[in-house]
């Protein structure tokens, strides 16, 4: 396809890598520049806006456009600049504490906007950068630095939260799966407006093995339940389970203990469904669902500035600044 | 009056504050009793005042026509006034044919209190109008506040037991606790006059007393402000084409001129706060000139989208007042360490926390100098008076774009709300800001290096994303010289620390020396910022008068000083330092200069009057 | 019931009351003042908190403690209270832009913690204070001072959103219904943990008649949709309309024209369904739900810390300093 | 060695900075490689060096065994030494049997680098361990970093070819990379001897350096510090009994002391920052005295949550570093108006922006002093040293609850990770500092006026909620004295603002006058603030051996000042204020005294050298 043929190497920096040996870190790095190296578009045209922690040290090993801002409000910087150069690609990167923790609120808001943006959560439920302190997303009794008896904080669901923002694209995906992570990242890139991306990533210092049960050679076939638009929720080794509905509640059964039809067929449209299957877990110790649980178009902010611009010159005319410190009426002395 | 300052009259410097005031309304509508309220409320306040009630000519004028206004005026001033003045400040008009009546009066920039309920159809109409004047723009030169008073005086007057044709006879009650909220006028001669007139009818009393008292909360609750506006006459005024401005207009429209002198988009992001919110309320009218204006979730993401949009190659500018100024204390620690040029906009108001919002007060600029962790010094500009925040706002952009860093500027509810007549530039005499974007590496290798500074501004090179191989990164971790890599070298974060801070130092050397008013040798040197210049420009013009040798100087610029600045201060025995605040300015120069700067210091929510300058002065002279 | 027979009187105070004459504040302002004098609890455990706004200046009138804190951290603020203070009835008051926009990461995260706070939120859709912007809950197209040509900015819908941050206590409820807020103010104060309740509430001057859907003689009949746990739902002058599920997703129908077993049984327990319903309107100006959405427990943050401190103290008594500065080990000299 | 100032022995004014390290590990470990790398190193660095390698005594001892561990210690100075040392300041220990064998020698609160991974049932049992150290509190007295190296050596050295056991075998270069981050070692010596070495081997060469680099890379990303130790010899202590204790421990101590000595609980609301976090962590660990640690989703509702907190009745405190405290500010300015209790920490580190996160720096005085919008004068003081860090928080909670006010302590990076011997206080001898909540109405009428003053401490009362008649709101609106509405009122808005200025200034009444170390009548006044304390009392310790008259002064309290510094200062020629930063107290004390002191800046990401302070020293004696 790639009619630009960028290789891998055209998007990596003279920097040193610096995460741990064996940080999930580094697999997502290694999807993403080969995803865009294949994406078609001029390098340039791609700015990577992070805020702080591991994962926000990102855009200083991709080579192409990109600010190291600070904690937690990097979809406010790149809400900016999508808003300002809506030619451009702008991806958003930052670990769970970077963005639901002290970013929480600049990133439901980029949400509800629907900013041209590619949020990536590196969701390692855990603070890395601090050495160790529990985050918005680690489970409740997680004993850190910071929480010596347990933490007693009730995690955010990532993807609960952005879709109660009405978030327009809501997807999830895993570091060691490269494979799914780039189809993830196409389509990511690909919807227009506001694309927030969870991906599960092991943080193999501080919080080592918190997604084995995704990982793990015997448990993985049973707890990834892959969502594929169209298709029913079926998941399992042999597709021994299904997902059903029940009062708008999803629940698992056994594939064989109900008629077909009463499978959950996924749509990404399905705003309410695709809350509902959010559901079917909290921390990912057991089945968890993992791809697109929002797909659906919604007016982006950054097109509708440009077509009030466009508008209003339509109408008035491109603007004349001195007719404009006139407009109020003059006078003349002398 | 005290809080109209403006009013001052600077070429007639022994003239004091005043201010007119009209009520016009259908002969129903009871102006002519609001006017004498209003009148005695400020008699008993210590004023001087001449009013000029005007009746319809017929007896029997149909209600809502022109003929049928009724009016009553007042001036009132602090000093001896012997007419009712000409042009009022202020026109409280209850109705469509009130505000056609009046309007040509009115004068540029002044204030319209309107009753816009009544503007329908029908008394459109009436008063002739074929548009409705609240909608299509024509009041644009006005500062307009339209309230419901029909509806709000209904409920405030609900429980009182008044029915009837009654409910809305207390109209001008609610227009005249308005105005006292607006005038700081006290409320209790007109209660206690209620009470007498109708003493018979305790429901009217009720309902009369409610319906004022629910015209001051009115005002009160939405943060309502007036426009106080300077009266020059033309014969005084240098020859010119003029306009009428208030300093939240010029500093938006000071905004597009950069942006078109400079040929980059404007992109403005802020959150709502008073007294800052009419430069984004202009701004997000002028999208023809391809301003681009995001009203954030906070004044960190409005900020932060501002760097964003900076980074973007846009001339980026936010905007707040005190309250966001400390929110986006972290995020201009950022945009320092990243040297993009930008603007912060801070209008002040009474603080500290969320203080006095509708009050004047200089007491941010300690916290504009130093409010950043770090080593992180930035330029500021303050603007003195309306018009010149049109001209900070370029000269600000100028600084921001030539020296690649953000550009604090100064104003204060005085100057966004003040108005005062403006010599309008020539057309098409906008200065050249037009800025080169880095399209070529600046490296023998051929790489892009971020941090390759201008040997003699000390800005790096501005190069945007979508530039083919220019790609770089920037942050907010230490960087190393000229690459702008990451840096944990010790000897460099001193040298990037001394670069930094040279760098806005040196700015002294493109800026003009400061200029001394001193038209007979004096020993005393006066010396303001920001929105104290007419009341220390009125006060040593009076003092010279009374024969006081006196020297006057006004600082645009607070960081860095102007480069004569120091001998400046050291040519004279005694400085004094009048501002609104505690000694901020007086004490940067004694630190700087180590000279024994005195200060006049005032902060009770009112800009200073001429009188009190003039006092000190005297003492001092 | 009241043991304590206080008036709404004694929870008046002497400052006057500066609202717009007709502001929806008043009305919730008396509600809540008789809530409290009929809540049986001694008028000194109640605490109010708001950030700024309209509605913030709420403290200044109910005869209670209270703070009227800083521009959208009543929840902070109050969270700190209440984990300091858990024998107090912390009440947190705001507007739609204290609490939605510059508020927004500290409601979900008091949301998520659960802590003990009934948190008001009286949605005008405006700002009002501030002399009439768009708010986040203002809806797409409203021309105001800051929107000249119309609001491009997708509004939250406040019910999803609590709802996404797993809010334990979700309710709805109309100023001009004082019984209903009421009831409502009754749930909230007795549900453990923190209760999130949207006030609907007309500002006469800036967004008059925004919830004349709901309050208007002719409308309001036909469009509130009034949610009890464990009926049906439906609603009309007649019942004529009812609540299914399909595919997870809310929607309305004739009642005749369903099997009565297939109309929503409202659940306060069930999340999934809760945020369905909570999709059946957007901006107030159709049929809009009315009530709990969700009332369902789980433990505290105030009570978790206070227990992990009754723990600490049971196994390791009660904490001598001058044994905690020598348990690194001490040497003497001369 | 740069970064240990805090080694200087300040009874011994001509010792300088040095350390010592010891590798130990299993014989198969490689350790005597790592520690002879380490100690060429360093000579190529320039610093003199003493070594002392110490093999099994037997030839086959088993592996894992006492007997099995094999160790290489090096001191490192930049002066003249003969020994390797007695007590390591760091050891790295490669398994339980390299602990146990070494930790004895340890010296307090030194720091540990431990490869945690190898702490198994196996290996613990080997070593004769019953419980595993690493959890059961035995290393509470050190710092202690944990390190999974097998994993992250595995990971290193993936895709470098090698395999089997010549994988972990590159354990010991991602110790030597690590240690390398810790004390600023160039990696370049270590990667030329590799690849000289194994110049035969290019995949263990590849893996060396890979584990090389991730070592030096995992003290980077996870921003790594070790503590620092000031060496003094117990025959030059005064006699008492002494712990050794780091600075972020002494603040929670202090603060844990000063809740003991208030008889209040004590409320910490925190958002993990470094070099802050500690004192989080520390906190969390003692809920036995009661104490609540809040780990906010960010630095704003971690001080607005203390404000609920103290609103509440707790000793509340809030602590983070420079980018925090900026995200404090407006907040800040509410806990000021409110005119409640608390504290705030601000551990500094080199900035701006995110600046240098590890690394010392005092470069946010006039930030604490004036970050906040409108006129908002608060209390400050500082810590010189780790152990005076416990006094310094409980003279904040003394001036907090007396004074009715927020109080900034500022702490930095040297002061939080550094660490000296302590004389303990005696058991049982915290002061009183017991408060009187307001139980009783305050005013004739029965009401409770939450703005009546203390006629000596200008503090208002506290009275919080739950008490009975004592109902009353407070917020961040100017308020009318003693009853504390919401107050428009001109005068009213002066009054408050002298009040809460006056409330500060009058704290220097309650405060100990400064002392002046001046043994014999000097013209110099050498003065200083926070961690420059170390050096700076060093170097004059120096200059006076030199034969100079010079005077020393330490300021632990910012603002106000000592009530005597003005007489102090002007009883001098002259006046050196060495800081790091570009000369923050320099402007305070030339803006308040007018006298020309001369400041000594350095932003380096290091403390003082004791010479260079010495040396500017000579050059103005
Ligand atoms: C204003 C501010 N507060 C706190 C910090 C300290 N800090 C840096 S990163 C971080 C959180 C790191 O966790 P996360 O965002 O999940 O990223 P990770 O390191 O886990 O990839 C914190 C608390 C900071 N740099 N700035
Ligand atoms: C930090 C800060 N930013 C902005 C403001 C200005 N401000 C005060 S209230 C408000 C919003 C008011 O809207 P809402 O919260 O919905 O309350 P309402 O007035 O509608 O009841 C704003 C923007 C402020 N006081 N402080
Ligand atoms: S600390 Fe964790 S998240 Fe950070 S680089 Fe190391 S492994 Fe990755
Ligand atoms: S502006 Fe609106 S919300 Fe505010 S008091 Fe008036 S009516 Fe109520
Ligand atoms: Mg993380
Ligand atoms: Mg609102």
């Amino acid at each position: 396809m790639a009619s630009l043929n960028y290789t891998r190497g055209d998007f990596q920096t003279d920097q040193e890598v610096r995460w741990c040996p064996g940080c999930g870190d580094y697999t997502i790095l290694a999807s993403v520049q080969k995803y865009l190296a294949g994406a078609d578009m001029p390098r340039e045209k791609f700015v990577f806006v992070s805020g702080i922690g591991c994962a926000a040290r990102f855009p200083y090993y991709v080579n192409t456009y990109g600010m190291h801002s600070i904690h937690g409000r990097a979809p406010a910087v790149a809400t900016g600049l999508a808003t300002a150069r809506p030619d451009l690609s702008v991806w958003v990167v930052g670990g769970d504490g970077d963005m639901m923790s002290i970013g929480g609120n600049h990133l439901v808001h980029a949400l509800r906007r629907n900013v041209n943006l590619n949020i990536l959560m590196f969701n390692n439920q855990i603070y890395g950068l601090t050495k160790g302190q529990y985050s918005p997303t680690s489970e409740v009794g997680k004993t850190t630095k910071s929480s010596p008896m347990g933490s007693i904080d009730h995690p955010f669901n990532p993807m609960s939260l952005a879709l109660g923002a009405e978030a327009t694209f809501v997807a999830r995906t895993l570091d060691m799966d490269t494979k799914h992570t780039t189809e993830i990242l196409k389509a990511a890139h690909e919807h227009k407006g506001a694309s927030f991306v969870e991906i599960y990533q092991n943080c193999n210092v501080f919080n080592n093995h918190a997604f084995i049960a995704l990982t793990g050679k015997e448990e993985r076939d049973h707890n990834r339940i892959f969502l594929e638009h169209g298709k029913p929720v079926t998941f399992g080794p042999d597709g021994e389970h299904a997902v059903i509905l029940e009062n708008g509640e999803a629940k698992i059964v056994p594939t064989g203990s109900v008629d077909g039809s009463r499978i959950v067929v996924h749509d990404v449209e399905n705003l309410a469904q695709a809350f509902a299957l959010s559901r079917l877990s909290h921390s990912p110790t057991g089945p968890t669902p993992l791809g697109i649980f929002r797909d659906s178009p919604r007016a982006t902010y950054d097109e509708a500035v440009s077509q009030q611009i466009a508008a209003a010159q339509a109408s008035k005319g491109p603007g004349d600044i001195d007719q404009l410190i006139r407009s109020l009426g003059t006078w003349t002395v002398g | 009056m005290a809080e109209d300052t403006a009013t001052i009259d600077e070429t007639k410097p022994d003239q004091r504050n005043r201010v007119i005031i009209r009520f016009a309304g259908d002969s129903g509508d009871g102006m002519q009793v609001a006017g004498t309220r209003f009148t005695e409320a400020s008699a008993a306040f210590g004023n001087d005042l001449a009013t000029f009630p005007s009746f319809p000519a017929e007896i029997r004028a149909p209600a809502g026509t022109l003929p049928g206004v009724s009016s009553f005026q007042v001036q009132i001033a602090d000093f001896d006034i012997l007419t009712p003045g000409d042009e009022p400040d202020v026109l409280v008009a209850m109705n469509p044919a009130a505000l056609k009546a009046n309007l040509g009066d009115l004068r540029p920039m002044g204030t319209i209190v309107v009753n816009h309920e009544s503007f329908d159809e029908r008394n459109l109409a009436k008063a002739g109008y074929e548009s409705d004047p609240l909608t299509d723009g024509s009041l644009n030169g006005y500062k307009v506040i339209e309230v419901p008073m029909e509806t709000l005086t209904k409920e405030a007057v609900a429980d009182t037991g008044v029915s009837g044709r009654d409910v809305l006879r207390s109209k001008n009650m609610f227009a005249l606790g308005l105005m006292a909220w607006l005038f700081s006028r006290p409320l209790e001669p007109t209660e206690t006059w209620i009470r007498r007139k109708f003493a018979k009818k305790p429901e009217v009393v009720a309902a009369n007393v409610a319906a004022l008292k629910a015209g001051y909360n009115f005002g009160f609750t939405t943060e309502a402000t007036k426009t106080s506006v300077v009266e020059i006459k033309p014969a005084e005024l240098p020859p010119g084409e003029y306009t009428t401005i208030s300093g939240n207009l010029a500093l938006a429209w000071g905004l597009i001129a950069a942006s078109q002198a400079a040929e980059l988009p404007l992109f403005y992001g802020s959150y709502p706060i008073t007294p800052a919110s009419d430069v984004l309320h202009e701004l997000s009218r002028h999208k023809n000139f391809g301003v681009r204006t995001f009203q954030a979730e906070d004044e960190i993401a409005a900020i932060a989208a501002t760097i964003g949009a900076a980074f973007g190659g846009h001339l980026a500018v936010t905007g707040t007042s005190g309250p966001g100024l400390a929110l986006k204390s972290e995020a201009l620690s950022l945009a320092f360490m990243t040297e993009l040029p930008m603007i912060v906009i801070n209008v002040q108001r009474g603080g500290p926390s969320t203080g006095l919002p509708t009050k004047p007060e200089q007491s941010d600029l300690l916290f504009a100098m130093y409010g950043r962790h770090g080593e992180s010094p930035l330029p500021i500009v303050a603007a003195a008076s309306p018009s010149d925040a049109y001209e900070v706002a370029i000269e600000a952009a100028r600084l921001a774009l030539t020296f690649m860093t953000p550009v604090i500027i100064l104003s204060d509810n005085n100057v966004a709300t003040g108005s005062e007549p403006w010599r309008l530039p020539e057309p098409g005499s906008l200065p050249d800001l037009a800025v080169q974007f880095a399209t070529q590496p600046n490296s023998p290798d051929g790489s892009f290096l971020p941090y390759l500074r201008d040997a003699d501004t000390f800005a790096r090179q501005w190069a945007i994303p979508g530039t083919a191989g220019l790609e770089h990164r920037i942050g907010g971790l230490e960087k190393q010289e000229v690459t702008g890599n990451v840096s944990y070298d010790p000897a460099n974060h001193q040298l990037m620390t001394d670069t930094r801070a040279w760098k806005v130092t040196n700015i002294a050397q493109h800026i003009p020396e400061l200029e001394v008013e001193d038209p007979d040798g004096a020993d005393l040197l006066v010396i303001g910022w920001g929105s104290s210049y007419p009341a220390i420009r009125a006060a040593v013009q009076n003092a010279r008068r009374a024969g006081h040798n006196v020297a006057r100087a006004h600082l645009r610029y607070l960081n860095p000083f102007p480069r004569n600045l120091g001998d400046i201060l050291r040519s004279y025995d005694r400085v004094l330092v009048p501002e609104l605040n505690m000694g901020q300015l007086q004490r940067l120069l004694r630190a700087e200069y180590l000279v024994d700067a005195v200060g006049m210091h005032k902060v009770s929510a009112q800009p200073f009057k001429v009188s009190e300058v003039e006092q000190k002065i005297m003492e001092m002279a």
